[in-house]
Protein backbone atom coordinates (compact mmCIF):
# COMPACT_ATOMS: atom_id res chain seq x y z
CA UNK A 1 0.00 0.00 0.00
CA UNK A 2 1.30 3.64 -1.01
CA UNK A 3 -0.06 7.09 -1.12
CA UNK A 4 -1.63 7.34 -4.96
CA UNK A 5 -1.15 10.56 -7.21
CA UNK A 6 -3.40 11.23 -10.11
CA UNK A 7 -2.66 13.96 -12.39
CA UNK A 8 -5.09 15.13 -14.98
CA UNK A 9 -5.04 16.99 -17.93
CA UNK A 10 -1.74 19.14 -18.88
CA UNK A 11 -0.67 18.21 -15.26
CA UNK A 12 -0.01 14.42 -16.27
CA UNK A 13 2.52 15.90 -18.76
CA UNK A 14 4.25 17.86 -16.30
CA UNK A 15 4.03 14.82 -14.11
CA UNK A 16 5.34 12.82 -17.11
CA UNK A 17 2.80 10.15 -15.61
CA UNK A 18 -0.55 9.46 -15.29
CA UNK A 19 0.16 8.99 -11.71
CA UNK A 20 2.27 7.90 -9.59
CA UNK A 21 3.26 5.96 -5.81
CA UNK A 22 4.72 7.71 -2.73
CA UNK A 23 5.50 5.53 0.13
CA UNK A 24 4.28 7.46 3.46
CA UNK A 25 5.61 7.21 6.94
CA UNK A 26 2.88 8.83 7.94
CA UNK A 27 -0.18 10.75 6.82
CA UNK A 28 1.13 14.00 4.97
CA UNK A 29 -0.32 17.44 4.24
CA UNK A 30 -0.67 18.90 0.85
CA UNK A 31 2.85 20.94 1.67
CA UNK A 32 4.55 17.93 2.75
CA UNK A 33 3.34 16.23 -0.21
CA UNK A 34 4.67 18.88 -2.25
CA UNK A 35 8.34 18.90 -0.58
CA UNK A 36 8.77 15.01 -2.06
CA UNK A 37 8.52 15.75 -5.43
CA UNK A 38 10.14 17.62 -8.12
CA UNK A 39 9.73 21.67 -7.64
CA UNK A 40 8.02 22.17 -11.03
CA UNK A 41 6.07 19.16 -10.68
CA UNK A 42 5.55 20.93 -7.07
CA UNK A 43 4.55 24.46 -8.25
CA UNK A 44 1.98 23.02 -10.72
CA UNK A 45 0.08 21.28 -8.46
CA UNK A 46 0.03 24.18 -6.32
CA UNK A 47 -1.49 26.70 -8.88
CA UNK A 48 -4.76 28.59 -7.60
CA UNK A 49 -6.87 26.33 -9.86
CA UNK A 50 -5.97 23.54 -9.24
CA UNK A 51 -8.81 21.42 -7.18
CA UNK A 52 -7.94 18.38 -5.35
CA UNK A 53 -9.87 15.38 -4.77
CA UNK A 54 -9.32 12.93 -1.66
CA UNK A 55 -10.34 9.78 -2.53
CA UNK A 56 -13.04 10.81 -4.90
CA UNK A 57 -13.99 14.01 -3.13
CA UNK A 58 -13.17 17.49 -3.62
CA UNK A 59 -11.55 19.07 -0.65
CA UNK A 60 -9.72 21.94 -0.05
CA UNK A 61 -6.01 23.21 0.24
CA UNK A 62 -5.90 22.11 3.91
CA UNK A 63 -7.34 20.59 7.06
CA UNK A 64 -6.69 16.93 5.38
CA UNK A 65 -4.08 14.50 5.47
CA UNK A 66 -3.16 11.69 3.11
CA UNK A 67 -1.34 8.31 3.52
CA UNK A 68 -0.83 5.02 2.17
CA UNK A 69 -3.57 3.78 0.97
CA UNK A 70 -5.49 6.90 -0.12
CA UNK A 71 -6.01 8.49 -3.69
CA UNK A 72 -5.30 11.71 -3.96
CA UNK A 73 -6.55 13.61 -7.57
CA UNK A 74 -4.99 16.63 -9.08
CA UNK A 75 -7.67 18.30 -11.10
CA UNK A 76 -6.42 21.07 -13.31
CA UNK A 77 -9.15 23.68 -15.22
CA UNK A 78 -11.28 21.07 -17.20
CA UNK A 79 -11.45 21.48 -21.17
CA UNK A 80 -14.27 19.31 -21.79
CA UNK A 81 -16.90 18.49 -24.52
CA UNK B 1 -40.26 13.45 -16.02
CA UNK B 2 -37.39 11.57 -17.89
CA UNK B 3 -33.86 12.19 -16.53
CA UNK B 4 -31.60 10.32 -18.41
CA UNK B 5 -27.76 10.93 -17.93
CA UNK B 6 -25.09 8.88 -19.09
CA UNK B 7 -21.40 8.63 -19.33
CA UNK B 8 -20.63 6.63 -22.73
CA UNK B 9 -17.35 4.75 -22.73
CA UNK B 10 -17.86 3.64 -25.99
CA UNK B 11 -18.94 4.93 -29.80
CA UNK B 12 -22.76 5.42 -29.72
CA UNK B 13 -25.74 6.54 -31.89
CA UNK B 14 -26.84 9.82 -31.80
CA UNK B 15 -29.94 9.57 -33.94
CA UNK B 16 -31.08 6.67 -32.46
CA UNK B 17 -31.00 7.99 -28.76
CA UNK B 18 -32.69 11.20 -29.65
CA UNK B 19 -35.55 9.30 -31.22
CA UNK B 20 -36.18 6.86 -28.37
CA UNK B 21 -35.89 9.94 -26.12
CA UNK B 22 -38.18 11.27 -28.33
CA UNK B 23 -40.91 9.19 -28.33
CA UNK B 24 -40.73 8.31 -24.32
CA UNK B 25 -42.16 11.75 -23.72
CA UNK B 26 -45.18 13.95 -25.06
CA UNK B 27 -43.31 17.47 -25.51
CA UNK B 28 -44.27 20.05 -27.39
CA UNK B 29 -41.17 20.81 -28.60
CA UNK B 30 -37.61 18.80 -28.24
CA UNK B 31 -34.08 20.83 -28.35
CA UNK B 32 -31.32 19.18 -28.79
CA UNK B 33 -27.02 19.69 -29.20
CA UNK B 34 -24.80 17.20 -30.42
CA UNK B 35 -21.38 17.81 -30.65
CA UNK B 36 -19.05 15.44 -32.79
CA UNK B 37 -15.44 15.25 -33.77
CA UNK B 38 -15.04 17.93 -36.63
CA UNK B 39 -13.16 17.02 -39.94
CA UNK B 40 -10.97 19.59 -40.69
CA UNK B 41 -8.47 19.23 -43.26
CA UNK B 42 -4.63 21.18 -43.14
CA UNK B 43 -1.53 20.24 -41.23
CA UNK B 44 -3.36 20.46 -37.86
CA UNK B 45 -6.01 18.08 -38.63
CA UNK B 46 -7.17 16.73 -35.57
CA UNK B 47 -7.14 12.92 -36.57
CA UNK B 48 -7.79 11.73 -33.25
CA UNK B 49 -9.33 13.41 -29.58
CA UNK B 50 -9.10 12.06 -26.28
CA UNK B 51 -11.40 13.14 -23.36
CA UNK B 52 -10.03 12.20 -19.86
CA UNK B 53 -12.03 12.03 -16.81
CA UNK B 54 -12.04 11.84 -13.17
CA UNK B 55 -14.46 8.62 -12.78
CA UNK B 56 -15.54 9.53 -8.88
CA UNK B 57 -17.00 13.01 -10.43
CA UNK B 58 -17.61 13.09 -13.57
CA UNK B 59 -21.47 10.79 -13.64
CA UNK B 60 -22.47 12.40 -10.36
CA UNK B 61 -21.36 16.18 -11.41
CA UNK B 62 -23.83 15.27 -14.63
CA UNK B 63 -26.40 14.11 -12.22
CA UNK B 64 -26.15 17.40 -10.51
CA UNK B 65 -26.45 19.45 -13.37
CA UNK B 66 -29.04 17.84 -14.69
CA UNK B 67 -30.94 18.41 -11.72
CA UNK B 68 -30.38 22.32 -11.78
CA UNK B 69 -31.93 22.09 -14.86
CA UNK B 70 -34.81 20.39 -13.84
CA UNK B 71 -35.57 22.71 -11.02
CA UNK B 72 -34.99 25.76 -13.45
CA UNK B 73 -36.97 24.95 -16.26
CA UNK B 74 -40.52 22.82 -16.60
CA UNK B 75 -39.33 19.76 -18.70
CA UNK B 76 -41.02 16.77 -19.32
CA UNK B 77 -37.50 14.94 -20.62
CA UNK B 78 -33.66 15.44 -19.56
CA UNK B 79 -31.24 13.56 -21.90
CA UNK B 80 -27.59 13.94 -21.52
CA UNK B 81 -24.86 11.35 -23.12
CA UNK B 82 -21.44 12.38 -23.04
CA UNK B 83 -18.25 10.39 -24.13
CA UNK B 84 -15.01 9.81 -22.42
CA UNK B 85 -12.30 7.45 -24.46
CA UNK B 86 -10.54 8.11 -27.52
CA UNK B 87 -12.57 9.29 -30.50
CA UNK B 88 -11.97 10.24 -34.21
CA UNK B 89 -13.82 12.71 -36.75
CA UNK B 90 -17.33 12.23 -37.36
CA UNK B 91 -17.40 10.69 -33.77
CA UNK B 92 -20.35 11.80 -31.50
CA UNK B 93 -19.11 13.57 -28.25
CA UNK B 94 -21.99 15.08 -26.50
CA UNK B 95 -25.81 14.85 -27.12
CA UNK B 96 -27.96 16.97 -24.56
CA UNK B 97 -31.88 17.22 -25.33
CA UNK B 98 -34.86 19.11 -23.53
CA UNK B 99 -38.30 18.19 -24.36
CA UNK B 100 -40.65 20.84 -22.77
CA UNK B 101 -44.32 22.04 -23.18
CA UNK B 102 -43.10 25.73 -24.44
CA UNK B 103 -40.32 25.86 -26.40
CA UNK B 104 -38.06 28.59 -24.21
CA UNK B 105 -37.87 26.38 -21.84
CA UNK B 106 -36.58 23.28 -23.88
CA UNK B 107 -33.64 25.52 -25.34
CA UNK B 108 -32.71 27.03 -22.15
CA UNK B 109 -32.35 24.30 -20.64
CA UNK B 110 -30.22 22.86 -23.37
CA UNK B 111 -28.20 25.89 -23.90
CA UNK B 112 -27.28 26.15 -20.10
CA UNK B 113 -26.90 22.00 -19.86
CA UNK B 114 -24.05 22.71 -22.75
CA UNK B 115 -22.50 25.64 -21.40
CA UNK B 116 -21.81 23.78 -18.05
CA UNK B 117 -21.05 20.39 -19.69
CA UNK B 118 -17.94 22.54 -21.70
CA UNK B 119 -16.60 23.84 -18.69
CA UNK B 120 -17.92 22.59 -15.32
CA UNK B 121 -17.52 18.89 -15.78
CA UNK B 122 -14.27 16.60 -15.29
CA UNK B 123 -13.33 16.28 -18.94
CA UNK B 124 -9.87 17.01 -20.39
CA UNK B 125 -9.27 17.04 -23.78
CA UNK B 126 -6.55 15.85 -25.88
CA UNK B 127 -5.89 16.20 -29.57
CA UNK B 128 -3.45 13.98 -31.97
CA UNK B 129 -2.29 15.86 -34.95
CA UNK B 130 0.82 15.30 -37.02
CA UNK B 131 2.40 17.07 -34.31
CA UNK B 132 1.31 13.68 -31.97
CA UNK B 133 -0.74 14.36 -29.01
CA UNK B 134 -1.48 17.73 -27.35
CA UNK B 135 -3.54 19.03 -24.41
CA UNK B 136 -6.56 21.81 -25.53
CA UNK B 137 -6.42 24.42 -23.06
CA UNK B 138 -9.74 25.74 -21.44
CA UNK B 139 -11.57 29.13 -23.50
CA UNK B 140 -12.20 32.15 -22.31
CA UNK B 141 -15.47 32.06 -24.55
CA UNK B 142 -16.74 29.27 -22.42
CA UNK B 143 -15.74 31.06 -19.12
CA UNK B 144 -17.47 33.59 -20.05
CA UNK B 145 -20.39 31.82 -21.40
CA UNK B 146 -21.15 30.46 -17.86
CA UNK B 147 -21.81 33.89 -16.55
CA UNK B 148 -25.16 34.18 -18.51
CA UNK B 149 -26.30 31.65 -16.07
CA UNK B 150 -25.65 33.40 -12.81
CA UNK B 151 -29.09 33.26 -11.75
CA UNK B 152 -29.83 29.70 -11.94
CA UNK B 153 -29.68 28.66 -8.43
CA UNK C 1 -23.15 25.44 -46.62
CA UNK C 2 -25.92 22.61 -47.01
CA UNK C 3 -29.77 25.03 -47.03
CA UNK C 4 -32.80 22.78 -47.31
CA UNK C 5 -36.09 24.50 -46.84
CA UNK C 6 -39.22 22.55 -47.36
CA UNK C 7 -42.91 22.88 -46.74
CA UNK C 8 -44.33 19.11 -46.01
CA UNK C 9 -47.78 18.48 -47.42
CA UNK C 10 -47.97 15.22 -45.69
CA UNK C 11 -46.24 13.95 -42.26
CA UNK C 12 -42.37 13.35 -42.24
CA UNK C 13 -40.03 10.75 -40.13
CA UNK C 14 -38.08 14.07 -38.25
CA UNK C 15 -35.21 11.62 -36.55
CA UNK C 16 -34.81 10.31 -40.27
CA UNK C 17 -34.34 13.84 -41.26
CA UNK C 18 -31.83 15.21 -38.54
CA UNK C 19 -29.62 12.29 -38.88
CA UNK C 20 -29.42 12.98 -43.26
CA UNK C 21 -28.85 16.25 -42.25
CA UNK C 22 -26.08 15.84 -39.62
CA UNK C 23 -23.89 13.62 -41.93
CA UNK C 24 -24.27 16.05 -44.63
CA UNK C 25 -22.02 18.35 -43.22
CA UNK C 26 -18.59 18.81 -40.94
CA UNK C 27 -20.54 20.68 -38.34
CA UNK C 28 -18.68 21.06 -34.75
CA UNK C 29 -21.98 21.03 -32.99
CA UNK C 30 -26.04 20.93 -34.21
CA UNK C 31 -28.97 22.10 -32.77
CA UNK C 32 -31.99 21.28 -33.31
CA UNK C 33 -36.01 21.98 -32.42
CA UNK C 34 -38.49 19.24 -33.13
CA UNK C 35 -42.49 20.38 -32.46
CA UNK C 36 -44.72 18.10 -32.52
CA UNK C 37 -48.89 17.86 -31.58
CA UNK C 38 -49.09 17.02 -27.95
CA UNK C 39 -51.45 14.11 -26.67
CA UNK C 40 -52.80 15.91 -24.10
CA UNK C 41 -55.62 14.63 -22.01
CA UNK C 42 -58.74 15.53 -21.34
CA UNK C 43 -62.09 17.46 -22.17
CA UNK C 44 -59.91 20.33 -24.00
CA UNK C 45 -57.90 16.88 -25.70
CA UNK C 46 -56.65 18.04 -29.31
CA UNK C 47 -57.87 15.41 -31.54
CA UNK C 48 -56.71 16.99 -34.23
CA UNK C 49 -54.33 20.07 -35.60
CA UNK C 50 -54.65 21.38 -38.54
CA UNK C 51 -52.08 24.08 -40.29
CA UNK C 52 -53.51 26.05 -43.32
CA UNK C 53 -51.17 28.46 -45.33
CA UNK C 54 -51.11 30.88 -48.07
CA UNK C 55 -49.06 28.98 -50.70
CA UNK C 56 -47.94 31.88 -53.67
CA UNK C 57 -46.16 33.45 -49.66
CA UNK C 58 -45.25 30.58 -47.15
CA UNK C 59 -41.99 28.91 -48.98
CA UNK C 60 -40.75 31.88 -50.47
CA UNK C 61 -40.92 33.04 -46.65
CA UNK C 62 -39.00 30.42 -45.25
CA UNK C 63 -36.44 30.65 -47.72
CA UNK C 64 -36.14 34.68 -46.76
CA UNK C 65 -36.16 33.64 -43.38
CA UNK C 66 -32.61 31.10 -44.23
CA UNK C 67 -31.36 33.63 -45.61
CA UNK C 68 -31.41 36.26 -42.67
CA UNK C 69 -30.36 33.25 -40.89
CA UNK C 70 -26.96 32.39 -42.83
CA UNK C 71 -26.44 36.38 -43.05
CA UNK C 72 -26.47 36.97 -39.68
CA UNK C 73 -24.49 33.54 -38.10
CA UNK C 74 -21.86 31.21 -39.11
CA UNK C 75 -23.03 28.09 -39.81
CA UNK C 76 -22.12 24.53 -41.67
CA UNK C 77 -25.92 23.93 -42.87
CA UNK C 78 -29.41 24.71 -42.34
CA UNK C 79 -32.55 22.97 -41.82
CA UNK C 80 -36.43 23.81 -42.07
CA UNK C 81 -39.46 21.31 -42.91
CA UNK C 82 -42.72 23.01 -41.53
CA UNK C 83 -45.73 20.76 -42.13
CA UNK C 84 -49.22 22.21 -43.65
CA UNK C 85 -52.61 19.95 -43.98
CA UNK C 86 -53.85 18.11 -40.95
CA UNK C 87 -51.77 16.13 -38.21
CA UNK C 88 -52.41 14.10 -35.20
CA UNK C 89 -51.01 13.82 -31.43
CA UNK C 90 -47.50 12.59 -31.70
CA UNK C 91 -46.79 14.13 -35.69
CA UNK C 92 -44.41 16.02 -36.12
CA UNK C 93 -45.05 19.53 -37.14
CA UNK C 94 -41.81 21.30 -37.36
CA UNK C 95 -38.18 20.30 -37.43
CA UNK C 96 -35.42 23.49 -38.05
CA UNK C 97 -31.39 22.32 -37.14
CA UNK C 98 -28.46 24.57 -37.69
CA UNK C 99 -24.61 23.79 -37.89
CA UNK C 100 -22.27 25.67 -36.84
CA UNK C 101 -18.11 25.40 -35.72
CA UNK C 102 -19.08 27.55 -32.70
CA UNK C 103 -22.55 26.30 -31.03
CA UNK C 104 -23.74 29.74 -30.10
CA UNK C 105 -24.06 30.31 -33.96
CA UNK C 106 -26.02 27.05 -34.01
CA UNK C 107 -28.20 27.39 -30.79
CA UNK C 108 -29.15 31.10 -31.67
CA UNK C 109 -30.09 30.72 -35.89
CA UNK C 110 -32.36 27.67 -34.71
CA UNK C 111 -34.21 29.80 -31.87
CA UNK C 112 -34.35 33.07 -34.40
CA UNK C 113 -35.55 30.26 -36.76
CA UNK C 114 -38.09 28.88 -34.42
CA UNK C 115 -39.62 32.60 -33.41
CA UNK C 116 -40.16 33.83 -36.73
CA UNK C 117 -42.12 30.44 -38.04
CA UNK C 118 -43.88 30.92 -35.08
CA UNK C 119 -44.85 34.12 -35.81
CA UNK C 120 -43.93 35.98 -39.10
CA UNK C 121 -44.69 33.19 -41.46
CA UNK C 122 -47.77 32.28 -43.35
CA UNK C 123 -49.45 29.64 -41.35
CA UNK C 124 -52.96 29.63 -39.57
CA UNK C 125 -53.71 26.77 -36.37
CA UNK C 126 -56.70 25.06 -36.02
CA UNK C 127 -57.41 22.47 -33.57
CA UNK C 128 -59.74 19.79 -33.22
CA UNK C 129 -61.40 19.13 -29.78
CA UNK C 130 -64.86 17.11 -28.67
CA UNK C 131 -66.22 20.78 -29.14
CA UNK C 132 -65.27 20.29 -32.95
CA UNK C 133 -62.69 22.86 -34.76
CA UNK C 134 -61.44 26.37 -33.79
CA UNK C 135 -58.91 28.60 -35.03
CA UNK C 136 -56.03 29.28 -32.65
CA UNK C 137 -55.50 32.78 -31.22
CA UNK C 138 -51.75 34.37 -31.70
CA UNK C 139 -50.24 34.39 -28.40
CA UNK C 140 -48.47 37.66 -26.93
CA UNK C 141 -45.67 35.22 -26.42
CA UNK C 142 -44.72 35.04 -29.60
CA UNK C 143 -45.29 38.39 -30.55
CA UNK C 144 -42.71 38.89 -27.63
CA UNK C 145 -40.05 36.21 -28.47
CA UNK C 146 -40.18 38.44 -31.72
CA UNK C 147 -38.41 41.47 -30.14
CA UNK C 148 -35.50 39.38 -29.01
CA UNK C 149 -34.44 39.66 -32.85
CA UNK C 150 -34.55 43.36 -33.47
CA UNK C 151 -30.47 43.29 -34.13
CA UNK C 152 -31.25 40.97 -36.62
CA UNK C 153 -31.14 42.46 -40.24
CA UNK D 1 -64.18 34.57 -64.89
CA UNK D 2 -64.60 36.27 -61.56
CA UNK D 3 -62.95 37.76 -58.84
CA UNK D 4 -62.05 35.37 -56.15
CA UNK D 5 -61.55 35.84 -52.42
CA UNK D 6 -59.72 33.90 -49.95
CA UNK D 7 -60.32 33.70 -46.40
CA UNK D 8 -57.55 32.68 -44.09
CA UNK D 9 -57.86 31.48 -40.28
CA UNK D 10 -60.40 33.08 -38.55
CA UNK D 11 -61.62 35.07 -41.31
CA UNK D 12 -63.01 31.67 -42.88
CA UNK D 13 -65.10 31.45 -40.20
CA UNK D 14 -66.45 35.32 -40.34
CA UNK D 15 -67.10 34.57 -44.35
CA UNK D 16 -68.56 30.87 -43.45
CA UNK D 17 -66.44 29.68 -46.74
CA UNK D 18 -62.75 29.85 -47.57
CA UNK D 19 -63.52 31.57 -50.22
CA UNK D 20 -65.86 33.51 -52.54
CA UNK D 21 -66.20 34.46 -55.97
CA UNK D 22 -67.45 37.73 -57.26
CA UNK D 23 -68.48 39.14 -60.81
CA UNK D 24 -67.73 42.72 -61.23
CA UNK D 25 -68.19 44.67 -63.96
CA UNK D 26 -64.90 46.58 -63.90
CA UNK D 27 -61.67 46.57 -61.71
CA UNK D 28 -62.71 47.51 -57.90
CA UNK D 29 -60.53 48.90 -54.88
CA UNK D 30 -60.50 47.62 -51.52
CA UNK D 31 -63.42 49.75 -49.92
CA UNK D 32 -65.02 49.18 -53.07
CA UNK D 33 -65.30 45.65 -52.85
CA UNK D 34 -66.42 45.71 -48.68
CA UNK D 35 -69.37 47.67 -50.13
CA UNK D 36 -70.31 44.31 -51.40
CA UNK D 37 -70.05 42.14 -48.92
CA UNK D 38 -71.79 41.70 -45.85
CA UNK D 39 -70.84 44.37 -43.06
CA UNK D 40 -70.08 41.59 -40.73
CA UNK D 41 -67.19 40.70 -42.99
CA UNK D 42 -66.87 44.05 -44.68
CA UNK D 43 -65.65 45.22 -41.14
CA UNK D 44 -63.37 41.96 -40.50
CA UNK D 45 -61.61 42.31 -43.36
CA UNK D 46 -60.92 45.88 -42.58
CA UNK D 47 -59.24 45.58 -39.48
CA UNK D 48 -55.34 47.06 -39.69
CA UNK D 49 -53.88 43.46 -38.95
CA UNK D 50 -55.19 41.75 -41.77
CA UNK D 51 -52.99 41.96 -45.01
CA UNK D 52 -53.72 41.73 -48.35
CA UNK D 53 -52.64 39.95 -51.02
CA UNK D 54 -53.36 40.37 -54.80
CA UNK D 55 -52.28 37.63 -56.85
CA UNK D 56 -50.02 36.14 -54.57
CA UNK D 57 -47.80 39.29 -53.67
CA UNK D 58 -48.76 41.60 -50.67
CA UNK D 59 -50.47 44.96 -51.38
CA UNK D 60 -50.82 48.27 -49.23
CA UNK D 61 -54.61 48.92 -48.36
CA UNK D 62 -54.97 51.47 -51.83
CA UNK D 63 -53.27 51.80 -54.91
CA UNK D 64 -54.84 48.93 -56.50
CA UNK D 65 -57.69 47.55 -58.38
CA UNK D 66 -59.26 43.28 -58.27
CA UNK D 67 -61.10 42.59 -61.51
CA UNK D 68 -62.22 39.35 -62.89
CA UNK D 69 -59.71 36.89 -62.90
CA UNK D 70 -57.45 38.10 -60.11
CA UNK D 71 -57.26 36.58 -56.77
CA UNK D 72 -57.31 38.69 -53.69
CA UNK D 73 -56.54 36.89 -49.96
CA UNK D 74 -57.20 38.58 -46.86
CA UNK D 75 -54.51 37.46 -44.12
CA UNK D 76 -55.37 38.08 -40.47
CA UNK D 77 -52.55 37.71 -38.00
CA UNK D 78 -50.69 34.47 -38.29
CA UNK D 79 -50.63 31.80 -35.10
CA UNK D 80 -48.38 28.97 -36.74
CA UNK D 81 -45.52 26.54 -35.86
Amino acid sequence: MSLTLLFLGKLEDVAGAPSLSLDVAQPLSLSEIAERLEPRLAVALSAANVRVALNGSLVGAGGWAAGNGDELAFLPPVSGG
Amino acid sequence: MISDVRLAHADFDAAHELQRFTLRQDAGGIVSFLGKVRAEGGDDAVLALELRHYAPLTLSGMEMLALRAQRHWTLTGLLIIHREGVMHPGDPIVLVACGARHRRDAFEACDFLMDHLKSESWFWKREKTAHGWHWVDPRDQDRKDLSRWAHVA
